[in-house]
């Protein structure tokens, strides 16, 4: 027995008890900081959407049409109200001559991130005859909708949405218009009068300026249309929606025409 | 050894240790270095965390500030806040040249004065020094000498020299005066500078607001506050102490960003580069629901009573969230979080906090209750009416015990007086004789209430499930076995749990059930027409509580059964009498007797055979009588045609012919009997049905009350303990891939081992730890499954977690002794009878009419929302409604209010008790003071009433066209309750707020907004007023509620007939709108 | 004037300079002056040989800091490494005079010591400065105990290697005794003289032992609880003091009055086993073993110092009264 | 084999200090063989050359006439044990800054640990329980170990050895000693604390602890075996094996010293042989118990009214 031992002795006391220390341990984590600790900035604004040339610009049209038998358009008894003066028609099916009216037409997708101004005259909503004129009405978002009154009975206007603000506004005879805007996205808004039941109108709430609703005789366009692929979206108040894409090619003049089925009912 | 050669030196004295030294020095100094580092940082990982803080939130702030001064700038831009701005220009400029002088005249008299008062203070201190010995001088002599030092002083003259050069001389006396006259010269100086600048600073004061009310975020400069504190931050530990609750939470040493006044993300506080949020960024985020906290201030409740977890701890993100073996309150997991409500608003049914509704508590709570968990599980709070019943019981016995003593003391005193020796003593006795009989009486008065009390109670013990006594009346007897094989699989969505029944089972249960149910004859019914119950059943609300179509098809609410197969099991007659009135029941239940009471009882002691809510005494001893089905659902006050035509409807419901279900006469096997009453008293089938014979049968599964805090080693995994521990592949035990589904987060990962883990999984399959396990038929868990879906499942969990026994102090429970606990009350009734299926009670509230596919165009059609009914409604009138929502005795099949809604309004049978509960909800929901005094309604003038008359009809204000009148020609189109019911029913100052903006009273209510706008301290009509008007300095707003508070019938009528509306509606026409069109079916309906 | 101030007396020209010039009235004020700002003077010439003299008398001074007399005030003798002075550092110091001045030279070998009695009394020291640090921040009630323990894991600076180190000091204590007892026993030191020193060494590991027990309680946690619980459990079973003891209940032994209740002040581990465990921790026990470790210490030199590493002894030798060759060593 | 549940009860804080005493031990059992051995080699060559005997420094270590025979403490003495100070206190040091002393919850009459353990280096004891009842081996065991230790300078007769390792000339003492406190001690204390797991069942290393484990034991008593019934011949009979016991062990103890050891037997009394008989068979005495128990499920051999041994 040397001196030798006594100090292995030691050594390995310590080496044995450390190691068995350390095995022991529960696993420290070392707190390592994040190398660049700055906070991202949110993405403030989209990049800039590349401008439109109006050199370019194309336009689409088209038809859209009714297959199968016009609806007889039931007939709306006014009477109970002396302020509306005879009878009316319900507008849910227009269609003449196998040609839908009232639909409104926009381009779904293919726009990217653009945005564009919103124009600042309003959009006029008349309420004449117990009617309300336009039936469809196409708006951008943001921009003013104007609402007159021109019969001599009292209307609420009463816009039922889904994802914008509800309200509930008198209207007297020849008071001043209400002006009001529509700030999100939103198809077939449905807008009523309480006082007259049968009065009904629907405003599409969109981001472009690339929308138009169907005339009498079913035709609509669309124009300055920048050039690329596009879902165009032909939305009816009762038959729903229906998608087509397209492609356009600068300058280009395409017909996309549409037709709805009637509903089975 | 001696082999080996002896060294030359001696190795003992010879041998140096200076090696070893230093190196063992070396590594000690290390060490120490080491365990400083470990309790500076290794122990502090918080500082980590500030110092992250500090840079990304300064970096966010700088973005935050950025668009802050952008949206200033906005507001600036606006004109209003230029005219402002001018304003204070102009302020500015014209009082500059006379600010500017006062304010030298003020900087002059300032500095005048501090060279007075230098000097004059030095020599006050010398004459104040001077006179102190004087008086204290004790001989005269001294004190005359002393006095003559002092005038000499005071003569003296001292100098003074001015700012301006000027030097002057003074005695103390005259420079005592200049002192104090410099001084008010002073004062009024400014005065007169703060008159000058007066203008200048309003107008900067009403500048600034402007920008404050306009803003939507914080200012750029209160950013900039921010900032610095953020930059000038010294790492330090957070904490909030609350010494009389225990509570010592350090969360916010790491959690900084939790109450910073913005809005912070996860994703603002990502550093660059990183797409993941690490957990610098996870901690940052500002807490998600700040309101919360201003209700719950930090500073008192701390974090921990809400969210567990360990407080104290900072060591380590784990200690510090409590996830450790040895810590018994972990961190509530983020989807479970609102568990933590629980440990103080356990009394609570409904938690809301403005519009903002705790969904997955309050659900938690509400399928507790409605699937039927307490019929097995005791749970404070839940299901007391028993108890209730039984204390009452108690102390009825109590009273009648101390009554008869009282009545024998009485007597014994009388008869003492009357034999006393002397009046006094006489007198005596017969006072307290005569106190005796007053406290008898009342005794008598409190043992009526107790009467009432129990009479109630028993109205009030309901039972998830439907009564089994009646299943000889009201089943295909067929269908009963293989619906109890697996009912999930007749109806997906049904309440009624799977018990893992075996065929053997089965049968003995159904024989039970069938051989013990009442034999009596039900009345026989036509069959009605379908056609027309499929409308009545579309339009009454049916659809509020029950749903029907299976699948994408389903349509309606969950509180009550799904009716798409309902023809297959039920029985016609029975299915009439059950929706003309659910609550009639076969044979009334005696519970003192323990016996069904039939009428051979009734016919021993003459009685004719009724029992209803007005005769609810046995006939035998005169206790009360359980004479209602136990059920909640009401009665639609139909008439027995349409009973018989919805009837007829439901009978079509079907997948199957009836006759198509397998003959089981082993339920006629009288043997089978008693095998089959051991069953379903061993299942606890009592729980939740009336059982002939289990009446009185126990919960048979564990109080849950606080099965949160229990601790986990109680939990039993039974052979899943290892496996829950180490989680891992594997680790999952449910192996069904239906149960499976039902886990909140999925088959497990991690280990599981937890109180989270224990209930989800027993939840998604309720004899999970069973697996494995060898058991006989009467060991193995009994639980059924409830075929609950994911998120029922996670809301259950977190109810379950949340029940907890708290360690925090009594003040700390939300056990409010005002009219909070009025609205605490009350929602345990809202909610017991599905009142949210219809109402609207907190805003934003979806009911589940309003998602309905019918109501979508004609939400005008949907029923009132009930907001503020508290406020709308006289609360005498509200109760008399809810005890009969026809408000007649007579004219029953039709709504009270609302008779243009084609939903109706049932009738609950509410008990006294719950009567007074929803009246004293409803007010205090809406901040009413009980009892309620009603507002005097002045008289109106006969000029003021032909106003409020013209403008009542005017063009403008068409009241009539939509409100009701009485005339059934015009309540076909009407859409809004009649006027003359506003007297009795509403609150005069709620009909001014509701004719102004009813948009925001009731929002989406066919009412518009507008009528009236605000002028010089006034309302007026908006509209054209009519002539009379003219002149008129009156609120129109007020004189059209007072005319509607005087309204008659006869006025009405009048003023109906002025109108120009009343000629066109004789004439109805084929084509009118389909509204039209539906209420005149349903009338004809009615009157068929 | 000049002539007035002899150099010797430059240092006190300043201070006696006011009565100087009083006495020299007349003289006026220049007089005065002069005088002064001479005395200054030289002042200022006797100050620059004056300072770097001193200055170097006292660096010498300091080259031997043991001469300094703050040194000498403290050590009481020199230390030039002469084995007088070697041996005195011993003896005349009040914490190394448990040694001798000199030891067997085999003795200072680890491989035949293992060390374990020396680590056993510096842990025991460990043990006593950590536990008072600790008594600082604990008190031993049902309340407030477990709350102490956290706040010490949590608040208290250094307050958890505190713990962690009495915690851990107190294992490696029970480890020291029980490997000094295996090593005494293998070298024999039991035997003749020292076989009282080994009793005193047996009842010190049960001290050793009931020390780390009683301590084991006091956080009030789980594990403390029910170890102490088993542990006092067996106490039920003492014969004739137990209740559950042999003949136990015959002597009326309940449990209210049996042994256990004694340790534990109650039927159950409760507030009064609290308090009571921490009496014996903190006082009782110690006192007793510090009491125990003097006499073991002061027999240890009493018997000889330690027992070896000594000649071995041949079997023919066994009976003799000799403990080995006297001549063998020279 | 299950590794994690093997590292937990290796890694629990509280039970690392036997995971170091097993190394500690072995290490120094080596260190003290290792002298011992070359110690004996020493006194045979002594034995065999006794004129080598008679001017040999008699110590395995190199020495040289002229060396100091006795060295002063300061500084020879007291630098190694300054050093062993500082080591220690870096041990300490690193020990505690990386393993926490354990915390559990706070006291819970009412929640059983499972299983609930004594402190380790009462696990011998608690182990004890198994093979004895409380009273044995909580309190007539203890005393025996605490009284046996102290009296083995009086009871060991044997001259030799005293301050020297050596296994030649202590066999007998040496191998009791090490039984009882390697084997017997340590060896218990290991299996109260690896092997016993919940239920204080028997898990080897490597198996799963389960709490839901059962075991059919039945444990029969000695008197059972022969059929025995009354209660008073089982106190008896009892009485007899365990008094037969002693005398047996006590006879073969003394054929074994008069055989083996006649020069110690020799030395001692009647006093410290009988003592020192009683005490050895005792001390056997737990392992035959064990042996019983462990393999013929055994539980008692002697049963009174009053107590069961």
């Amino acid at each position: 027995m040397n001196k030798k031992t006594g100090w292995a002795g030691i050594t390995f006391v310590v080496v044995a008890l450390c190691a068995l220390l350390v095995l022991a341990a529960c696993s420290k984590k070392e707190e390592t900081p994040a190398s660049s600790p700055t906070a991202e900035q949110p993405a403030a604004s989209a990049p800039a959407a590349t401008p439109i040339d109006p050199a370019t610009v194309a336009s689409i049209n088209g038809t859209v049409k009714f297959d199968g038998p016009a609806p007889k358009a039931p007939k709306i008894d006014m009477s109970q109200d002396p302020g509306c003066k005879g009878m009316n028609e319900a507008e849910t099916y227009v269609v003449t001559g196998g040609d839908l009216a009232n639909v409104f037409v926009y381009v779904k997708d293919g726009l990217g991130n653009r945005t564009f101004d919103v124009p600042k005259d309003p959009v006029v909503l008349d309420q004449q005859g117990c009617r309300y004129h336009p039936h469809v009405l196409g708006v951008m978002a943001g921009q003013t909708v104007q609402i007159k009154n021109d019969d001599p009975t009292t209307h609420n206007i009463h816009p039922t949405p889904k994802d914008n603000r509800e309200w509930n506004e008198s209207q007297p005879p020849s008071s001043p218009a209400i002006e009001k805007n529509f700030a999100r996205e939103e198809i077939m808004l449905p807008v009523k009068c309480n006082q007259h039941p049968w009065m009904k109108m629907y405003i599409n709430v969109v981001k472009s300026p690339f929308f138009a609703v169907t005339g009498k005789d079913g035709k609509y366009e669309i124009k300055g249309l920048p050039p690329g692929d596009y879902t165009i979206a032909f939305v009816h108040e009762k038959l729903g929606e229906q998608d087509q894409k397209v492609t356009v090619a600068a300058k280009d003049t395409k017909t996309v025409d549409q037709s709805f089925k009637p509903a089975a009912e | 050894m001696p082999e080996k050669p002896i060294p030359e030196q001696d190795p003992i004295t010879g041998k140096s240790f200076a090696i070893h030294y230093l190196i063992a020095t070396v590594i000690l100094i290390g060490t120490l270095f080491w365990a400083l580092y470990d309790e500076a940082w290794g122990q502090r990982p918080w500082k980590a965390f500030q110092d992250q803080w500090k840079d990304r939130y300064s970096a966010f702030l700088n973005t935050a500030k950025s668009t802050s001064a952008k949206s200033e700038q906005s507001v600036e831009q606006d004109p209003q806040y230029a005219a402002l701005k001018q304003d204070y220009e102009k302020a500015y400029e014209s009082s500059k040249a006379k600010g500017d002088e006062a304010r030298k005249k003020l900087d002059d008299a300032s500095a005048r004065l501090l060279a007075v008062q230098s000097v004059f203070t030095d020599r006050r201190a010398y004459v104040n020094a001077l006179t102190y010995e004087l008086e204290t001088s004790t001989s005269a002599s001294a004190k005359a000498s002393k006095q003559k030092d002092i005038d000499a002083y005071k003569a003296e003259q001292a100098t003074v020299e001015f700012p301006d050069g000027t030097k002057k001389k003074f005695t103390f006396q005259q420079l005592e005066e200049t002192y104090n006259e410099i001084r008010d010269e002073r004062t009024r100086l400014s005065l007169e500078l703060g008159d000058v600048l007066k203008p200048v600073t309003a107008a900067k004061a009403k500048m600034d607001d402007y920008i404050s009310d306009h803003m939507v975020d914080l200012t750029p400069a209160q950013i900039e506050g921010l900032k610095r504190k953020t930059t000038d931050w010294d790492p330090k530990i957070v904490q909030i102490n609350v010494a009389e609750a225990n509570i010592v939470d350090r969360c916010e040493s790491c959690h900084m960003g939790t109450r910073e006044p913005l809005k912070i993300t996860e994703a603002a506080m990502t550093s660059k580069g990183s797409k993941k949020p690490d957990e610098y960024a996870q901690a940052f985020v500002s807490h998600p629901e700040p309101d919360l906290l201003q209700i719950h201030d930090p500073d008192k409740f701390g974090c921990s009573p809400c969210h567990q977890g360990n407080g104290r701890a900072t060591t380590s993100i784990e200690k510090a969230h409590g996830n450790y073996e040895h810590w018994l309150w972990p961190l509530y997991p983020k989807e479970n979080s609102q568990a933590g409500c629980q440990s103080c608003h356990s009394a609570d049914m409904v938690l809301a906090s403005g519009d903002v509704q705790f969904n997955t508590i309050n659900n938690g709570k509400d399928l507790f209750r409605q699937r039927g968990c307490m019929g097995c599980h005791r749970y404070e709070g839940y299901d007391k009416e028993p108890e209730d019943l039984n204390s009452v019981g108690q102390q009825i016995k109590q009273i009648e015990t101390q009554r008869k003593e009282n009545v024998k003391n009485t007597a014994d005193l009388m008869k003492q007086a009357d034999a006393a020796e002397s009046n006094d003593v006489a007198n005596e006795l017969n006072t307290k004789a005569v106190d005796l009989r007053v406290a008898n009486s009342k005794l008598d008065g409190r043992l009526q209430q107790l009467d009432f009390q129990s009479h109630s109670l028993m109205q009030d013990q309901k039972k998830v499930g439907p009564n089994l006594k009646d299943v000889r009346l009201k089943l295909n007897k067929n269908w009963i076995p293989v619906w109890l094989k697996k009912p999930s699989d007749f109806r997906p969505t049904t309440k009624m749990p799977n018990f893992r029944l075996t065929d053997r089972q089965i049968q003995a249960i159904s024989a039970y059930i069938w051989q013990s149910a009442f034999t009596d004859e039900l009345p026989k019914h036509k069959p009605g027409n379908a056609a027309h119950g499929k409308e009545l059943f579309e339009e009454r609300g049916c659809l509020a509580c029950h749903s029907i179509g299976e699948g994408d098809q389903m349509q309606g609410g969950t509180f009550a059964a799904n009716l798409s197969r309902v023809g297959e099991k039920a029985n016609y007659d029975y299915l009439v009498r059950w929706i003309h009135n659910a609550r009639q029941r076969t044979r009334p239940y005696c519970p003192y007797e323990k016996k069904d009471i039939g009428p051979e009882d009734y016919a021993k002691k003459g009685l004719p055979y009724q029992f209803d809510l007005d005769h609810s005494k046995c006939p035998n001893d005169g206790h009360e009588l359980q004479v209602q089905n136990m059920t909640v659902m009401p009665s639609l006050r139909l008439a027995p045609e349409d009973a018989e035509d919805i009837a007829t409807y439901l009978m079509t419901q079907k997948k199957q012919e009836p006759s198509s279900y397998a003959a089981a006469p082993f339920m006629d096997d009288p043997a089978l009997k008693e095998e089959g009453k051991k069953w379903v008293r061993f299942y606890g089938c009592g729980g939740c049905h009336e059982v002939s014979g289990m009446e009185d049968e126990g919960r048979i599964g564990t109080e849950l009350t606080f099965e949160g805090s229990k601790p986990i080693e109680r939990l039993d995994f039974a052979l899943f303990t290892e496996v829950a521990q180490r989680g891992g592949k594997g680790s999952e035990p449910i192996k069904d891939k239906d149960d499976l589904a039902r886990l909140p987060d999925g088959p497990a990962k991690d280990p599981w081992y937890d109180h989270k883990g224990f209930f989800e999984h027993k939840l998604a399959e309720p004899n999970v730890y069973d697996q494995g396990m060898v058991k006989g038929e009467t060991e193995a868990l009994r639980m059924p499954n409830l075929h609950l879906t994911k998120d029922q499942v996670l809301d259950l969990t977190t109810f379950l977690l949340g029940s907890q026994e708290t360690s925090l102090p009594q003040s700390y429970q939300y056990k409010p002794g005002d009219a909070r606990h009025d609205i605490q009350e009350g929602w345990w009734v809202v909610k017991k009878y599905n009142c949210m299926g219809c109402h609207q009670f907190i805003p934003g509230q979806r009911t589940i009419l309003m998602g309905l596919k019918q109501y979508q165009d004609v939400q005008e059609q949907l029923p009132p929302k009930l907001l503020t009914e508290g406020a709308r409604v006289d609360p005498e009138w509200l109760r008399k409604f809810l005890s009969n929502p026809a408000l007649s005795a007579t004219d029953t099949n039709r709504n009270g209010v609302r008779p243009y809604l084609k939903v109706r309004m049932p009738t609950f049978s509410f008990s006294d008790n719950e009567l007074r509960k929803l009246v004293r909800f409803f007010q205090a929901l809406s901040q009413q003071p009980l009892p309620y005094i009603p507002e005097e309604v002045p008289t109106l003038t006969a000029k003021e009433t032909d106003m409020a008359r013209s403008l009542f009809s005017s063009t403008a204000a068409p009241c009539l066209k939509c409100h009701a009148t009485g005339d059934p020609s015009h309540d076909k189109i009407a859409t809004a309750p009649n006027f003359l019911l506003a007297k009795e029913r509403l609150k005069p100052d709620w009909v001014e707020r509701w004719i102004t903006d009813p948009q925001a009273v009731s929002p989406g209510t066919s009412m518009p907004s507008g009528l009236f706008k605000a002028q010089d301290n006034r309302y007026v009509f908006a509209g054209p007023t009519p002539p009379t008007f003219n002149g008129y300095a009156g609120d129109h707003r007020k004189l059209l509620t007072d005319y509607i508070f005087q309204l008659t019938a006869e006025e009405q009528r009048r003023v109906a007939a002025s109108m120009p509306r009343a000629k066109a509606a004789v004439q109805p026409s084929s084509s009118r709108r389909r509204a039209a069109v539906e209420t005149h079916h349903a009338a004809s309906g009615g009157s068929r | 004037m000049a002539d007035e101030n002899n150099p010797s007396g430059g240092g006190n020209g300043g201070g006696s300079g006011g009565g100087t010039g009083a006495s020299n009235g007349k003289n006026g004020k220049v007089g005065l002056v002069e005088r002064v700002t001479t005395g200054v003077k030289d002042d200022i010439q006797a100050l620059k040989t004056d300072i770097p003299a001193k200055a170097k008398e006292q660096i010498e001074g300091l080259k031997d800091p043991t001469k300094t007399q703050v040194y000498t005030s403290i050590f009481r003798h020199k230390h030039d490494d002469t084995p007088r002075n070697r041996a005195l550092g011993v003896l005349s110091n009040v914490f190394l005079h448990l040694h001798p001045a000199k030891i067997n030279r085999d003795a200072v070998r680890y491989s035949y010591t293992w060390g374990m009695g020396g680590i056993t009394f510096y842990l025991f020291i460990i043990l006593t400065y950590t536990g008072v640090l600790l008594m600082f921040y604990y008190h031993p009630s049902k309340v407030q105990a477990f709350r102490d323990v956290l706040y010490l894991e949590h608040d208290v600076p250094f307050g958890k290697i505190l713990r962690n180190m009495h915690r851990w000091a107190a294992h490696l204590m029970v480890i020291g005794v029980w490997l000094h007892m295996f090593r005494v026993f293998l070298t024999g030191s039991y035997k003749k003289p020292r076989e009282f020193n080994w009793n005193i060494g047996v009842l010190l590991l049960v001290f050793t032992l009931l020390l780390s027990f009683t301590g084991y309680l006091l956080p009030d946690d789980q594990l403390g609880f029910w170890a102490v619980t088993v542990g006092t459990n067996m106490a039920r079973a003492t014969p004739l003091l137990g209740h559950e003891g042999p003949f136990g209940s015959m002597l009326g032994m309940t449990p209210y009055n049996d042994v256990r209740f004694g340790l534990l002040g109650g039927s159950i581990v409760d507030a009064n086993a609290l308090l009571r465990s921490y009496i014996w921790h903190c006082i009782g026990i110690p006192i007793v073993a510090s009491v125990l470790m003097i006499v073991h210490f002061w027999r240890v030199r009493k018997d000889g110092g330690i027992s070896g590493p000594a000649p071995v002894v041949l079997e023919a030798e066994a009976d003799k009264p000799r403990r080995g060759p006297k001549a063998a060593g020279e | 084999m299950d590794w994690r549940q093997l590292w937990e009860i290796c890694s629990a804080p509280d039970n690392v200090p036997i995971v170091g005493l097993i190394p500690l031990l072995a290490f120094y059992i080596y260190l003290a063989v290792k002298q011992a051995r070359a110690n004996d080699v020493l006194i045979e060559q002594l034995e065999a050359d006794p004129a080598m005997a008679k001017t040999h420094h008699r110590k395995t270590w190199p020495f040289k006439p002229g060396w100091a025979k006795e060295v002063h403490v300061w500084p020879f003495l007291l630098r190694i044990e300054f050093l062993a100070a500082i080591i220690i206190t870096i041990i300490l040091m690193i020990w505690s800054i990386t393993l926490n002393a354990p915390l559990e919850e706070p006291a819970n009459p009412n929640l059983t640990m499972n299983p609930a353990k004594a402190p380790w280096y009462f696990l011998g004891l608690q182990e004890m329980l198994v093979y004895f009842d409380p009273w044995i081996a909580g309190v007539v065991m203890p005393t025996m170990i605490i009284i046996g230790l102290m009296v083995i300078p009086y009871i060991d007769t044997n001259p030799l050895g005293s301050g020297y390792y050596t296994w030649k000339q202590r066999k007998f003492s040496i191998s009791t000693f090490m039984f009882g406190f390697v084997i017997l001690w340590v060896a218990m204390i290991i299996i109260g604390t690896f092997i016993r797991g919940p239920g204080w069942q028997w898990f080897w290393p490597g198996q799963t602890w389960d709490h839901n484990r059962l075991i059919y034991e039945v444990n029969r008593d000695l008197p059972d075996l022969f059929g025995i019934t009354s209660n008073m011949a089982k106190i008896v009979f009892g009485a007899i094996v365990v008094g037969g016991f002693y005398l047996v062990g006590g006879g073969a103890v003394y054929s074994l010293f008069r055989r083996k050891m006649p020069k110690d037997f020799q030395r001692m009394s009647l006093l410290q042989f009988s003592l020192m008989a009683f005490l050895w068979l005792t001390m056997i005495a737990l392992p035959l118990k064990m042996a019983l128990r462990l393999l013929w499920h055994i539980k008692y051999v002697w049963i009174t009214p009053w107590f069961n041994v």
